[in-house]
């Protein structure tokens, strides 16, 4: 071993103990913890990272205006790399090292399903602004919350539209081979058969995909007229490109995971008309007042537009918040827990929510369209 | 609808191919399969963009600039990390790339966020048709430009004292050097050339499909997998190996099963591999 | 002293071992060492068969996978006792090995390493899209906890019993394999295959040996993972974790038994303990990687064999190294 | 009936024909060498009997069993050792289990013994750490058990590729150029090597280059030019052949 790189190794050394001193030594006040658990690197980083801006962007309000009970809120964010066993270790570190007094994530699905059993034994409320499984909030768990309407509302809503208002006949589902993508599909296809509408072709797509035309082709070969595509929106900007590529030239819809203002910074012209479902509204232009305002914080804040992840985060922390001021100073994790689950009638930036028995947040589905040259529009309900 | 296809599979074919024109030239000249190759087509995909989007500099002026700073990067990444373990334990040097490869491609995450960027096309992306079948120019660039590279490497790898040198330093090193070759610096060379090959290939799919941290993931191992299909020692059959693994994910997606369309090719592979264990194009082992 | 130690070392780590859950009751650092014990096994099992036999592997996470499938599928699905799981997993997973295996008849080196990828690949899609048996991505919930008598292993403390104890086991197997017939012809193959055969081995034979033991303990890990975590989804079963295991065997030192435990110790703590390093987190461990293999080529399997070799005053016959260092790589 | 025999064994590599129709007995308890120019076909030859070669016609016959169709392990299970001319040490493992390896087709036990760690296989190791003892001892290698091989002198090497051979207990074994790169004191320890080999009731076939150890040890002598078989016999027949003198000897300075 060089000399240098012995030098380079005992830096190593010790700035790895230094660090972790520095991270043991606590503060002189006590803040409320809120532990943030989140892919922030691998595929999905790109949403963790809004949840943590979301999340961060209310508490940042929340201080502002005082704090919970006089005291000051502060997160703290972990990456779980969308792996289960990486999530659990994530939660646990929250729960026992930095004992948070509640958790807000993650992304993906299955890390949730891995996670919530932490929560569960620990005894400590958690909410997730975006993991859609059903399953999540059907287990009895009753620590668990979900602020994100859930697929099975969303994709109903947007086969229903697509049937009865837009008159497709042949419609096609492209969807990514994960839970949400499956999850989003399976209530597609089960909602197209109760409408005795048949999808001409069901294709599947691996996360990481990249080129989509064979399946794509496959679409336009079975001659369809409507493409619902249940993804995140980055491949959906792909897929925009690479239909309008292979001159698959149909109507394109698909669920809450498109709204993001870089899906028409990415598609471009391609996803000029694309509707998606959605509980927020994106456009500062129509938006109620709750979210314009939260549009307007959040961009000032970061430079960038939010996408609905931030906006589910943010209205997560916000109803948090609400519910440790009515539980009391004490802040007992059972009565936040209680006071999370009777939420009525909140008026968020993602609607007005009301949690139901399970713990998922109830509200009106919105269907928005990408106007030409960007923006959103309201197309149901009609106003 | 099947010539279709076959034209989609030979555009993400020719990505996967130019992918791995630089495993092949890796192995060639350093005996190990690199798996941060996938990283050097991020580094050129964001130095591109870097120039060409965030600084506004003409794309004709952008794309030497990025192919330069990729040199430079490459250069400083195999004198850190690859240099070291010449002569060492070959496994060593494969993990030496792996954590390397984490490490760019975080450290990408950390300066340039998660989100992919936008890049504007230069060939054109307005489909063209032919008879019946669509063609995307910039795809046509794509194959056209991974073949042209192909020819030129050739060309370098036979035809040049430096090539030749390159070749006969990964063949023996310890002879190479008694010969009078410069063994470190011929590697080197490799390394830079190989990382601008990778470069190409991120800069020429970044606008097809967008620059991002972990961009390189997918492409990599699909250059990997292509490149071992093709025949290690040939970057003729890298090429080959790239358009057949193309063609057949989108033949798989088309006419079999999306859902197991890596799985039906990775199927096919380990099916040729099996036949021909030294890859199409490799010689016997 | 040096005789104490040679007389105890092992009592006093076996000791140590077990006391983990009476040091710490910290459930975080419980959860992690039961972790670690699953990694360690799974570096071991790929340790059997890169580090032993030199047949290079990049798709382990399968076994891991099949393996875990198995355990929580029978629990769930066909409700058998959760012991029936932990014995179906290896085995499942060993006759995959044995699949697997048989295209090294024709194969080497990273030829072969492509073709354990492409299983890999494989593999994750069908966990994916066979929804009807393994309920696809969206995982597989209520995993039940393994019991002994009216004792529910349920949490981590006193799962982490059963952890420590397989790892053990493990480590039994790997040296008793080493030290034998079997592990001799396993490392005359790695050392050189046509010499081997001309000592009248089969090494056909015991490379698809080597798989099927390295699969079966892989896939022992596997039904570890599951009713630990008590949730089973494809994420944990993609190539990235077969890299993961790659990386802790060489970190810990190829062919090296106790290497392999603390390389699987260090890169699953590693990452929990960079957590203070927010953002650059991964920066920084992909770049202690880089470190690792520059400046201890041997992997920590040197240095502990040099401590070890220090402590009991012996140089000790044990140098079980080489691997894919050769040809194979 | 010979101990073996081969019966127009061919084969041949991209249109060279490396051995030709070669007919050779060697019978129990002899000493047989091999003798030719340079690229003669002997080491090819070697590779067929063992079974690293696939004949392209011909046959290999060993105690009147055709084992042409064998493969190489199986071969040698039946009693054919080998050493190489290309040391092909197992480098990173001590000279004790080189020549342990070198016992197993002798031994039995199979995983699930050595798992179990029965007290047959404990006995059967023990056993087998015994005889090879004694077949270092034989070589010369007395104390180099805990050696790696990789670390011996060349000479001592080349004496441990043979004790790993006689491991195999062969009743037939192949020696490749032995003697290559020996110094004079190695050659002497080896001419009389060989011979105790012998005395242990193996047979012994030889290729070698040095003419001094092939006349002093050879019962008979086949000599190998491109190919084919031009002379066989005693060591003072082949010295006086023509055919040998003009292809071989003649040249050989």
């Amino acid at each position: 071993m060089g000399k240098v790189g012995k030098l380079v190794a005992a830096a190593l050394v010790l700035v790895f103990i230094a660090s972790f001193a520095a991270g043991c030594s606590s503060p002189k006040k006590d803040p409320i913890k809120i532990g943030i658990v989140a892919p922030l690197s691998g595929g999905a980083a790109m949403v963790g990272d809004t949840q943590v801006k979301g999340v961060a962007l209310a508490i940042k309000q929340i201080n502002a205006a005082g704090g919970i009970h006089g005291r000051e809120v502060i997160y703290i964010a972990e990456d779980d790399e969308q792996i289960p066993a990486k999530s659990v270790s994530a939660v646990n570190k929250l729960v026992y090292n930095d004992k948070v007094d509640a958790v807000i994530g993650t992304v993906n699905s299955s890390a949730t399903l891995a996670n919530m059993e932490v929560t569960r034994k620990a005894g400590v409320p958690q909410i997730t602004p975006i993991s859609s499984n059903p399953k999540i909030t059907k287990l009895g768990n009753e620590w668990i919350f979900r602020l994100q309407a859930s697929d099975e509302h969303q994709a109903r809503a947007i086969v229903d539209y697509a049937v009865n208002e837009l008159k497709i006949k042949k419609p096609a589902v492209i969807y990514q081979s994960d839970d949400y993508g499956t999850g989003g599909k399976d209530v597609i296809v089960d909602r197209l058969k109760e409408l005795n509408v048949n999808p001409v072709a069901v294709e599947a797509f691996a996360p990481d995909a990249q080129d989509m035309t064979g399946q794509l082709l496959k679409i336009k070969n079975a001659g369809a007229d409507g493409l619902f595509m249940w993804t995140m929106y980055a491949q959906a900007a792909l897929i925009a490109r690479q239909a309008r590529q292979i001159g698959l030239d149909v109507q394109l819809m698909g669920g809450g995971g498109l709204t993001n203002p870089k899906l028409v910074e990415l598609a471009g012209d391609a996803a000029y008309g694309l509707l998606n479902t959605q509980t927020f509204f994106p456009d500062k232009e129509g938006a109620s007042p709750e979210a314009a305002a939260f549009i307007d914080a959040y961009e000032k804040e970061y430079g960038m537009l939010p996408d609905s992840n931030a906006a589910m985060s943010y209205d997560s922390m916000m109803i948090l918040a609400k519910a440790m001021e009515a539980a009391g100073p004490s802040l007992d994790k059972k009565k936040v827990r209680d006071a999370i689950a009777a939420t009525r009638d909140y008026r968020g930036v993602t609607g007005v929510i009301t949690i139901d028995e399970y713990g998922d947040a109830n509200r009106d589905i919105l269907i928005i369209r990408v106007k030409v040259g960007g923006g959103y529009e309201v197309v149901w309900p009609k106003r | 609808m099947f010539v279709q296809q076959v034209i989609q599979g030979l555009a993400i074919g020719s990505v996967y191919g130019l992918m791995a024109l630089g495993y092949a030239l890796m192995w060639q000249a350093w005996a190990v399969l690199d798996f941060a190759r996938g990283e050097a087509a991020m580094i050129g995909a964001f130095s591109i963009l870097v120039f060409h989007s965030f600084f506004k500099i003409p794309f004709v002026a952008a794309f030497p600039l990025a192919i330069a700073t990729s040199a430079i990067l490459g250069y400083v990444i195999q004198w850190l990390a690859y240099r070291p373990l010449i002569g060492g334990i070959p496994i060593n040097r494969l993990i030496a790339t792996l954590g390397m490869g984490i490490l760019l491609r975080n450290l990408a995450r950390v300066i340039y966020g998660a989100d992919p960027y936008p890049f504007p096309t230069v060939f054109g992306d307005k489909p063209v048709s032919i008879g019946n079948v669509l063609v995307v120019p910039q795809n046509v660039w794509i194959t056209a430009i991974g073949f042209a590279l192909v020819v030129l490497l050739r060309l370098f790898l036979t035809r040049t004292y430096t090539g030749k040198a390159m070749r006969a330093a990964a063949q023996d090193r310890e002879t190479a050097a008694l010969m009078g070759i410069r063994v470190k610096q011929s590697m080197a060379l490799t390394f830079v050339l190989a990382t601008c090959l990778g470069a190409i290939a991120g800069l020429l799919v970044a606008p097809v499909y967008f620059v991002r941290a972990d961009m390189g993931l997918s492409i990599g191992l699909r250059g990997f997998a292509s490149a071992v299909l093709g025949g290690l020692d040939s970057v003729t059959g890298a090429m080959i190996g790239g358009l057949l693994l193309g063609v057949t994910e989108n033949l798989a997606a088309g006419y079999i099963s999306s859902g197991y369309q890596a799985a039906i090719a990775f199927s096919i592979m380990i099916l040729i591999l099996i036949f021909r264990p030294q890859g199409i194009m490799g010689r016997r082992l | 002293m040096k005789n104490l130690y040679r007389k105890y070392r092992t009592v006093a780590l076996l000791l140590l071992a077990y006391a983990v859950p009476v040091l710490t009751r910290d459930p975080y650092v419980l959860h992690l060492a039961n972790m670690a014990c699953i990694f360690a096994i799974l570096t071991l099992s790929l340790n059997i068969l890169t580090g032993f036999t030199g047949q290079f592997s990049v798709g382990h996470a399968a076994f891991y996978g099949i393996g875990a499938y198995t355990s929580s599928l029978l629990a769930v699905k066909a409700g058998a006792p959760v012991w029936l799981g932990f014995l179906a997993a290896p085995v499942v997973a060993a006759v995959f090995g044995i699949l697997l295996g048989l295209p090294t008849l024709r194969l080497r080196g990273f030829y072969l390493g492509v073709v354990t990828l492409g299983f890999g690949e494989i593999m994750y899609q069908v966990f994916v899209n066979w929804i009807s048996l393994t309920n696809g991505p969206k995982g597989l919930t209520g995993v039940p906890a393994p019991r002994i008598g009216s004792i529910v292993l349920d949490t981590y403390g006193s799962y982490y019993f059963l952890s420590i104890t397989l790892l053990v086991l493990t480590i039994v197997v790997a040296y008793r394999l080493l030290y034998s017939r079997v592990g001799r012809a396993l490392l005359a193959i790695r050392e050189n295959e046509t010499a081997a055969e001309a000592m009248g081995i089969n090494s056909t034979y015991y490379k698809v040996m080597a798989f099927c033991v390295s699969a079966a303990l892989a896939g022992m890990a596997g039904a570890l993972y599951a009713h630990e975590i008590m949730f089973v989804s494809p994420e944990s079963f993609v190539n990235a974790e077969s890299v993961s295991i790659l990386s802790m065997m060489v970190v810990g030192g190829i062919g090296s038994i106790p290497g392999s435990v603390v390389g699987a110790i260090t890169l699953t703590l590693v990452p929990e303990y960079l957590r203070s390093f927010g953002d650059l987190r991964l920066v920084v461990y992909g770049l202690a990687i880089v470190l690792m293999v520059i400046y201890s080529p041997q992997g920590i399997g040197g240095w502990i064999t040099r401590v070890d070799q220090y402590l009991s005053g012996t140089a000790i016959r044990k140098p079980v190294r080489g691997g894919v260092e050769r040809g194979a790589a | 009936m010979a101990l073996l025999e081969t019966q127009g064994l061919s084969i041949s590599f991209g249109g060279v024909h490396a051995v030709q129709g070669v007919d050779l007995q060697v019978e129990k308890g002899e000493i047989f060498t091999i003798i030719g120019p340079n690229g003669a076909g002997k080491t090819t030859f070697f590779n067929l009997v063992t079974g690293y070669y696939k004949a392209n016609s011909g046959r290999v016959i060993f105690k009147g069993d055709d084992i042409t169709h064998l493969a190489p392990y199986h071969r040698t299970k039946k009693g054919i050792g080998r050493s190489f001319q290309v040391l092909m040490l197992f480098r990173d493992m001590t000279v004790l289990d080189n020549a342990m390896v070198g016992l197993h087709c002798r031994l039995k036990s199979n995983l699930a013994g050595a798992l179990l760690r029965t007290s047959a296989t404990v006995r059967e190791e023990a056993e087998g750490r015994e005889k090879v003892r004694q077949l270092l001892h034989f070589v010369g290698l007395d104390g180099k058990e805990h050696e790696m091989a990789k670390n011996l002198s060349y000479g001592q090497q080349k004496r441990l590729d043979i004790a790993r051979a006689l491991a195999t207990d062969p009743e037939i074994l192949l020696l490749d150029e032995p003697a290559a790169g020996l110094n004079t004191q190695d050659l002497a320890s080896l001419t009389d090597m060989i011979q105790r080999i012998r005395d242990r009731g193996i047979t012994v076939l030889l290729i070698e280059h040095k003419m001094d150890l092939v006349m002093s040890i050879s019962d008979r002598i086949m000599v190998l030019n491109f190919g084919k078989k031009i002379a066989e016999g005693t060591p003072d027949e082949v010295r006086q052949n023509e055919a040998v003198i003009e292809a071989y000897l003649g040249k050989e300075e």
